[in-house]
């Protein structure tokens, strides 16, 4: 197998699967058993293309020529390499898991689900590794439209004004704001490959920089960055591996990819860094980032929470990039990771306790701790990670950030970061906290600690629910602790123009 | 016989169809007629690409009708431009009288068919002769007869809906009017230069200079052609009309008439008055960029609020014709070619959809959209070519319309236009609304209790489909309409006697 | 191997196995046996640094060992090995893994030679220790932890920043004597603060340890504040503005114990002012100064340890711990009330006790740098320590007014492990020599002078005397359930509050400004269905005649502008 | 509440040892004995300031008897200062809100009570 087969084998296997999950809609076991597969193969081919890639290897694959000069090209750079592997990987985890909670809650129109699914995350790997700004935009797009039936799938009339918010946001940014900056990119560049050290230097009067930006910052939409966050809560009408691949696997996850590609490809960090174009969004960002976490602290949907978070966390990516700094990008590329691991546990938790005792809001769980112990001991594991704590993995990406944040002078975004840090704290915590520790109203549970009997036995969610919570939980501290690995995987990430390297 | 066959092909593209009109009227069945009429439309199609490819590299046919020399005789001129307009015109006709058939059948009684495929054959002659002809006043002729025959087409609707007698009645009055204005436009032409071929013309009026009658003329001629194009405001006649148009009518008009107006608007501009006079500037940017603007979006939002589903995809073909004016209107190379490509991608685009409507109604005996309610279960694949061809309308990337985006966009960056630029993608956000309805109500409402609805025939999917599979195929590899496309224009502008910024 | 081989990997391992051992002796004695196991790791390894790693590029030391790391170290397991006993009833196994865990950071930290791991541990102390608050399980509790957990987390945050800006001026990440000057010293300095409970960062002690449970108020007053002391002691020796900060410190906490009524809180604010004496210590910064604080932290884990384990012992008994539902426990309780008294004893200071040994280090080395004023206020720090530690506790616990309580004798593990904690204190008091020859320098003290025992006499039996005939006439005011407002005020009351308003005024003007925008919204989407709806001018079908008129109207216009 | 008896009822010989060796506590005489007694160590050691030679570090250490006059004058301050500083301070236990840790009771179930009843 050569690497460039295998890249498009792994564009090609999800895509592929569709057709069999499609053809076995009827034997639910069979249906699930490829999905399940699928994702397991799928990862193992992006296993492989990154151990060649370690190896030197740098394949590049071009489909075809939609226009002169405009076509479809896959090749392989660090940041789409690190996506790859998490959207793929995760991607097994929430196979499994979409097993136990589709069947545990019951939902209708299975095939559906995991035909979109695939779809997802053939486009995901798509954007992954797009060698061009259109190949991305594309896939982008795929991704949207993919995802719009998983947002629907209840079909009730909330889930179809959330699918519609939804699609309308991701549209309508990536159509009025994006789109336009591709062209423009592609007018004045006339190239839209990713380059190290970007193409636009030199090609675009400088006072226009922060305009192209913008067009970027708010056409990318999946990278919710306010104000165009409201799809995130929004969706959150979907079952909740959606939610997972929304916010963990897929969606989000491309928005802060391609806005770390677009910043490290196309306008470059070092341009960036000496325009100063970026500053603005900076600030932006860092506002996005405490705004988002106190609406989080003020929303008793636990869903809805968590999707606030996630607004609040992607812009710290979205902060890298506007640092325009080596280890800003290096800090948003890992947190890409961290987050992901972390947050894809927290959604799953969540869905874990709607299958397992239908109860949504954070107020209602209290006491449920020693009835579900390993999903409320990963929630608080996860939450750790996402406040950015040792020994879990996010606390590594914060590090980063804020190094870069410290590099770039920009001492107010470290403070930012705590705060920040500190409002995670504030409206995470209590989730699991509550559950454990607080007796549930009117009974009473008071004993100075001195023995914990568990009253009723467990009551967990099914076990395809909660394996893949506690693989992902560990998977937080093992990223803690083979971070040096992926930090000199991140060092990959060229940031110079290749002529001064 | 072959050399003489292809010697005279650019005669035979017209005659062919006109001969055979009289003889289908003799067939006697409906059946045979049809058989007949779709075998001239073949023959037809197969002209038109042998002409076609003829002109690719840039030689202009020549084709003097009876052997008598222009001026005095009446020339066929056949160039890139309108050699590609004559490809779509016979290529819908070769697709739409398959599909005609089944849904005939279902739409008009068995003893009118005969005259119903004459009168087709007769449209076809007409919208031909317009675009191939190099005489103004033919052009006038040719234009009353596809003109006539599509009123007769239009008013054979009224076995379904009497309205159709209407709404051809105001076609009638208006196409009327419009020929009257176009025709005084010729006669002012006419005395100022005495001679009615079109390449004379242009270097008479050269010569002679700028004229208030001149101007006169122009205008005559820019408002006549915008009522047969259904340039915003003078659009009323077309939603009735295609609406209550038989659907194997609407398929075929909105497909190719207006396009054939648009060619005619575009030979007179550049051809005839060859740009080389600053009214002609000031009138296209002052009136027609305006009004195609707000075409764009009056027409889309209209569109948004229809219940009819032919009804709201008329509006949104007035809207579209607002995004070819408005790429005539930038008056640039890539404006230009923007404009022509859409000329092709709209149609393909728009005959998918009209046939996709036509299907519906096959199936359903509806044409509104509440009747639609969860159909894309019963009928997948009628309900897939439609949100294909939606994307399409839409502009999503791997599809038609995104080409035609692409290059209306850049046209309008390239000028530095932002307003304009983003008001494109504004506009096509609108097509997503009206789109999406339609969707959601295909696949994400209960279908009604006790409905019936099995998917299309064969014969109408496949047609349907072959157009979808263009817009897809000519969406993922444009290289060769957007070359045409570009060729016309370059043909077009050297045929104009200004000088090119 | 040993290279790896960090004490507090020793605990995070125990930690992780605990819950997969069965409850009852096989836990208990896994307990007991990992503080011995973490000492064996640095017991007799010599001084230096060890599991050194070069991570992404910055040079990490999980372990230093040097006379100040060894001597917390050692001390830190001691108070865990006595914990361990104190707790040997418990069946509680988030308390039990939560203990290994901190106790195990705080190790962690203190050995750890770079910043980096100690921020990782800074932190791990943080959060692993709110579990000994929450496992209360009730509702005050657990709000309790949520805010002791912020003010954690906010100094470990304070001290990522210090750490990343410091990396940046410097390149490097070692954990060794910083200058105040930069910002980056200044947020470690800070973070440092916070948890060594400088005033007006000092209040989430007082909140928190009397919300812990039994035996989590016994761990936490050993070892995060005493983390902090080391720290500051390795950071910011010799720095002046601590001896102000810590005179401060032991002054302002003792005003608060004598009218506080929770004893546990009494226990906390003399934690605290027991601490202003070390941070002196540090400030000082001379050899003397520093083995003061080294010695008085190692003398006050043990005797405060006691203290909460015979307060602790009460309220396990009779459910509460506030003097003015105690009194005349010395009936029913009299080897709590016994301990508790060396508990007091050792902390006022008195000859022969743990206490005299270490704090007259700090005393002197403040007298010999001649801080006149601070030397005065330590003095009277002392005697109010003793006033409200060594009499104020053991006398409404166990004497005064006889409340009626009749509880049980504590359990005999607790006995147990007061008794060794006892016996250490006394043990110290008499023989200090050993304690002596582990502090970081070598000096040449010797505390039991006729003068230095005569004085400290003196200052104790007035103060005694004092007590007693306010006691007497009654002006000594009585214990009163109460909340006492501190520092928490501003975070418990008037923050909330500011908070409650801006938010209103936030949500007011969002409400507003969404209603204004709806009724805009509103009015357009009317217009626009107005215009464009089934029934709008530009959907309607027009009468042939006004379509003819629109014609004539663009065809005018057009000439006209032509014309033009 | 079992925990509550009253004092009369109670068994001395229940007590442990040390705590009946401890019960003359009680006794109003002999808590002014010890009061006294307190006064007479008081004193000893005031007087004891003449007796030996102190290595002063500032001045104010050599007027005799300071420490002790200092201690005597510095407690009853600061008994006095705090109990004015109630009056500022103080707030009912569920000032901040109705269950916090100073209001909590704690249930009876959790103790381990013993009767020491006669």
């Amino acid at each position: 197998m050569t690497d460039t087969t295998a890249l498009l084998l792994a564009l090609g296997l999800p895509a592929a699967a569709t057709f069999l999950i499609a053809a076995l809609g009827s034997r639910p076991n069979l249906r699930d058993g490829v999905s399940v597969t699928t994702s397991v193969a799928t990862f193992a081919v992006v296993l492989y293309l990154l151990n060649g890639f370690l190896d030197g290897a740098r394949p590049s694959v071009t489909l075809f020529e939609v226009l002169p000069g405009l076509v479809l090209n896959f090749a392989i750079e660090p940041l789409g390499m690190l996506f790859a592997t998490v959207a793929s990987g995760l991607w097994i985890v929430t196979a499994v898991y979409s097993i136990g909670y589709m069947r545990g809650a019951g939902e209708k129109k299975q095939t559906r689900f995991y035909i979109c699914f695939a779809i997802a995350i053939s486009a995901a790997l798509g954007i992954a590794f797009s060698g061009n700004l259109f190949t991305l935009f594309i896939f982008y797009e795929v991704l949207t439209i993919s995802t719009y039936p998983l947002v629907a799938h209840k079909e009730t009339p909330e889930a179809r004004r959330g699918a519609r918010i939804y699609l309308g946001i991701l549209m309508t940014t990536s159509i009025l704001f994006l789109l336009v900056a591709v062209i423009w990119t592609w007018n004045i560049a006339g190239t839209m490959d990713f380059r190290a050290g970007g193409i636009l230097e030199g090609r675009i009067d400088p006072v226009y920089v922060p305009l192209l930006l913008a067009l970027f910052a708010f056409g990318i939409g999946k990278a919710a960055l306010m104000p165009f966050h409201r799809w995130l809560p929004a969706a959150m009408v979907a079952p909740t591996p959606v939610s997972a691949l929304l916010h963990a696997v897929a969606v989000v996850k491309a928005g802060v990819f391609t806005m770390l590609k677009v910043g490290t490809y196309i306008f470059g960090v070092g341009f960036l860094s000496r325009t100063g174009a970026s500053e603005w969004l900076v600030w932006l960002a860092a506002a996005s980032i405490l705004i988002a976490s106190i609406i989080a602290l003020t929303k008793d949907d636990l869903k809805e929470r968590l999707a606030y978070s996630t607004v609040s966390q992607l812009s710290y990516i979205t902060l890298g990039m506007a640092l325009a700094n080596q280890m800003g990008v290096v800090g948003g590329a890992m947190h890409i990771v961290m987050h992901a691991m972390g947050k894809i546990t927290l959604f799953m938790c969540a869905g874990a306790i709607y299958v397992a005792a239908h109860k949504t809001k954070v107020s209602e769980l209290d006491g449920l701790g020693r009835k579900m112990p390993f999903t409320f001991i990963a929630f608080t594991l996860a939450s750790l990670s996402i406040i950015g704590l040792p020994p879990f993995g996010g606390a590594w990406s914060k590090w980063y950030l804020m190094l870069s944040a410290a590099e770039a002078k920009h001492l107010v975004v470290i403070g930012v970061l705590m705060v920040s840090s500190l409002l995670n704290v504030a409206y995470l915590l209590p989730v699991a906290a509550r559950a454990f520790f607080v007796p549930p109203r009117g009974g009473m549970a008071h004993s100075l600690g001195a023995a914990a009997a568990p009253q009723g036995g467990l009551a967990e969610a099914p076990a395809f629910c909660v394996i893949p919570i506690c693989v992902t939980a560990i998977g937080c501290i093992i990223l803690f602790f083979s971070v040096g690995g992926l930090y000199e995987f991140l060092l990959h990430i060229p940031i110079l123009p290749e002529s001064t390297q | 016989m072959l050399a003489m066959i292809e010697a005279n092909l650019p005669a035979l593209q017209v005659v062919l169809p006109l001969i055979a009109a009289p003889l289908c009227a003799m067939l006697g069945t409906g059946r045979r007629a049809w058989a007949f009429a779709t075998l001239v439309s073949f023959v037809a199609f197969a002209i038109a690409i042998s002409l076609f490819i003829a002109t690719m590299g840039g030689t202009i046919i020549s084709y003097e009708m009876g052997g008598w020399a222009p001026p005095i005789g009446i020339e066929y001129r056949v160039d890139t431009l309108n050699a590609f307009v004559l490809v779509i015109v016979s290529g819908m006709a070769a697709l739409v009288l398959p599909y005609a058939r089944r849904i005939v059948d279902y739409e008009i009684p068995a003893e009118r068919q005969v005259l119903f495929y004459t009168a087709f054959l007769l449209c076809l002659t007409g919208l031909l002769g317009v675009t191939i002809t190099g005489d103004a006043f033919n052009v006038f002729v040719f234009l009353e007869i596809s003109s006539l025959s599509t009123y007769a087409l239009i008013a054979s609707g009224a076995w379904r809906n009497k309205r159709a007698l209407t709404a051809s009645y105001n076609y009638l009055i208006m196409g009327t009017i419009g020929a009257t204005f176009f025709v005084i436009g010729i006669g002012m032409l006419y005395m100022i230069t005495g001679t009615l071929n079109m390449a004379d013309l242009g270097e008479k009026i050269a010569a002679h200079g700028d004229s208030r009658t001149l101007r006169t003329g122009f205008v005559f001629i820019l408002i006549g052609i915008g009522l047969k194009l259904a340039m915003f405001p003078l659009h009323l006649w077309l939603p009735n009309a295609y609406t209550f148009a038989p659907s194997a009518v609407t398929a075929f008009v909105a497909a190719t008439a207006t396009k054939v107006a648009v060619y005619v608007l575009l030979r007179f501009m550049f051809t005839i008055f060859g740009f080389d006079y600053a009214f002609q500037a000031a009138t296209l940017e002052n009136v027609v960029l305006p009004l195609a603007i707000v075409a764009m979006f009056a027409a889309s939002l209209v569109a948004i609020f229809q219940d009819d589903l032919k009804r709201m995809l008329a509006y949104s073909s007035i809207a579209q014709i607002g995004y070819i004016l408005l790429g005539l209107a930038f008056l640039t190379h890539t404006g230009l070619t923007a404009s022509i490509v859409h000329l092709f991608n709209h149609a393909v685009t728009k005959g998918a959809l009209f046939m996709v409507a036509g299907c519906f109604i096959y199936a359903t005996g509806s044409s509104s959209i509440t009747s639609l309610r969860g159909i894309g279960r019963d009928m997948p694949w009628t309900t897939a070519a439609f949100v294909i061809s939606g994307f399409s309308l839409i502009g999503l990337p791997l599809t038609v319309g995104f080409i035609s985006k692409w290059y209306l966009v850049q046209a309008a960056i390239e000028l530095g236009w932002w307003p304009v630029a983003l008001l494109i993608m504004g506009s096509s956000l609108l097509a997503i609304v009206y789109i999406w309805r339609v969707v959601e109500q295909a696949y994400l409402q209960p279908a009604p209790e006790g409905a019936v609805r099995r998917e299309a025939p064969l014969s109408m999917l496949v047609p349907t489909w072959i157009l979808v599979g263009l817009s897809v195929w000519f969406g993922v590899s444009a290289t060769m309409t957007v070359g045409a496309a570009s060729r016309a224009a370059t043909s077009l502008i050297s045929s104009s006697q200004i000088m090119w910024q | 191997m040993p290279e790896l081989l960090s004490p507090a990997l020793v605990y995070v391992v125990a930690a992780i196995l605990l819950p997969f051992i069965p409850q009852g002796l096989p836990r208990q004695i896994t307990m007991l046996a990992v503080p011995f196991l973490g000492v064996a790791v640095f017991w007799d390894l010599s001084y230096g640094t060890y599991g050194s790693l070069n991570l992404m590029g910055m040079h990490v030391g999980l372990m230093r060992i040097d006379a100040l790391s060894y001597i917390f170290g050692l001390i830190f397991s001691l108070a865990a090995f006595l914990a361990a006993i104190y707790a040997w009833h418990l069946r509680d196994t988030v308390q039990q893994v939560g203990a290994l865990l901190y106790i195990g950071s705080a190790i962690g930290a203190v050995f750890a030679a770079d910043l980096v791991t100690l921020f990782v541990f800074w932190e791990g102390t943080a959060i692993a220790s709110v579990f000994l608050i929450w496992a209360r399980r009730t509702e005050g509790s657990y709000a309790t932890g949520m805010r002791y957990l912020i003010v954690q987390i906010g100094s470990g945050l304070l001290l990522l920043a210090g750490i990343i800006l410091l990396y940046l001026e410097t390149g490097s990440i070692a954990f060794n004597r910083m200058e105040l000057g930069s910002l980056a010293t200044w947020a470690i300095f800070l973070a440092f603060g916070i948890k060594c409970a400088f005033p007006l960062l000092h209040n989430w002690l007082q909140d928190a340890y009397p919300a812990a449970t039994v035996t989590g108020a016994v761990i936490l007053s050993a070892f995060t504040t005493k983390l902090a002391v080391y720290a500051l002691a390795r950071g910011f020796p010799g720095t002046e503005m601590l001896i102000y900060i810590g005179a401060v410190m032991t002054l302002f906490p003792i005003f608060y114990a004598v009218i506080e009524n929770d004893l546990r809180r009494v226990l906390a604010y003399s934690l605290n002012n027991q601490l202003g004496f070390m941070v002196v210590g540090i400030g000082i910064g001379t050899p003397l100064a520093l083995n003061g604080t080294a010695a008085h932290a190692f003398c006050h884990i043990l005797y405060k340890a006691l203290l909460f384990m015979s307060v602790g012992a009460v309220l396990f008994r009779t459910g509460t711990a506030k003097g003015s539902e105690l009194g005349g426990l010395y009936k029913t309780m009299p080897w709590t009330m016994v301990f508790c008294v060396v508990g007091a004893a050792s902390i006022s200071a008195f000859p022969l006790f743990s206490g005299f040994i270490s704090k007259s280090l700090i005393l002197s080395a403040s007298a010999d740098e001649g801080h006149y004023i601070v030397w005065l206020i330590l003095l009277f720090a002392s005697a109010g320590v003793f006033h409200h530690s060594g009499i104020k506790i053991p006398y409404f616990a166990f004497f005064a007014h006889d409340s009626g309580k009749r509880p049980k004798e504590a359990p005999l593990h607790m006995l147990i492990a007061m008794g060794l904690t006892a016996a250490l204190c006394i043990g110290i008091g008499v023989y200090p020599a050993p304690l002596y020859a582990l502090l970081p320098y070598d000096v040449d003290y010797q505390p039991y002078t006729t003068a230095h025992v005569i004085t400290q006499l003196q200052l104790l039996f007035f103060s005694a005397l004092a007590f007693a005939v306010l006691m007497k006439t009654g002006i000594y005011p009585p214990e009163l359930r109460s909340t006492n407002l501190d520092t928490d005020w501003t975070y418990r009351r008037l923050l909330p509050a500011a908070i409650g308003k801006l938010q209103n005024a936030v949500v007011g003007t969002w409400r507003f400004g969404v209603r204004l925008t709806e009724a805009r919204l509103d009015r357009l989407l009317t217009g626009v269905y107005r215009a464009h709806g089934p029934q709008g001018a530009l959907a309607r079908t027009w009468p042939t005649g006004s379509m003819v008129l629109w014609i004539a109207v663009l065809l005018g216009v057009t000439l006209l502008l032509t014309y033009m | 509440m079992t925990g509550h008896s009253d004092g009369s009822k109670d068994d001395p010989k229940a007590f442990s040892w040390l705590s009946r060796h401890l019960l003359w506590v009680d006794n109003p005489r002999y808590v002014d004995r010890l009061v006294w007694g307190l006064a007479v160590v008081c004193l000893a050691l005031a007087s004891a300031d003449f007796a030996y030679h102190k290595h002063s570090y500032f001045p104010i250490e050599d007027i005799p008897g300071f420490y002790g006059f200092y201690g005597f004058v510095m407690c009853a301050a600061l008994v006095i200062s705090a109990k004015g500083l109630r009056v500022l301070l103080k707030r009912g236990e569920d000032y901040y809100a109705p269950n916090t840790v100073e209001a909590e009771e704690h249930p009876e179930f959790d103790l381990d009570r013993e009767k020491f009843d006669a």
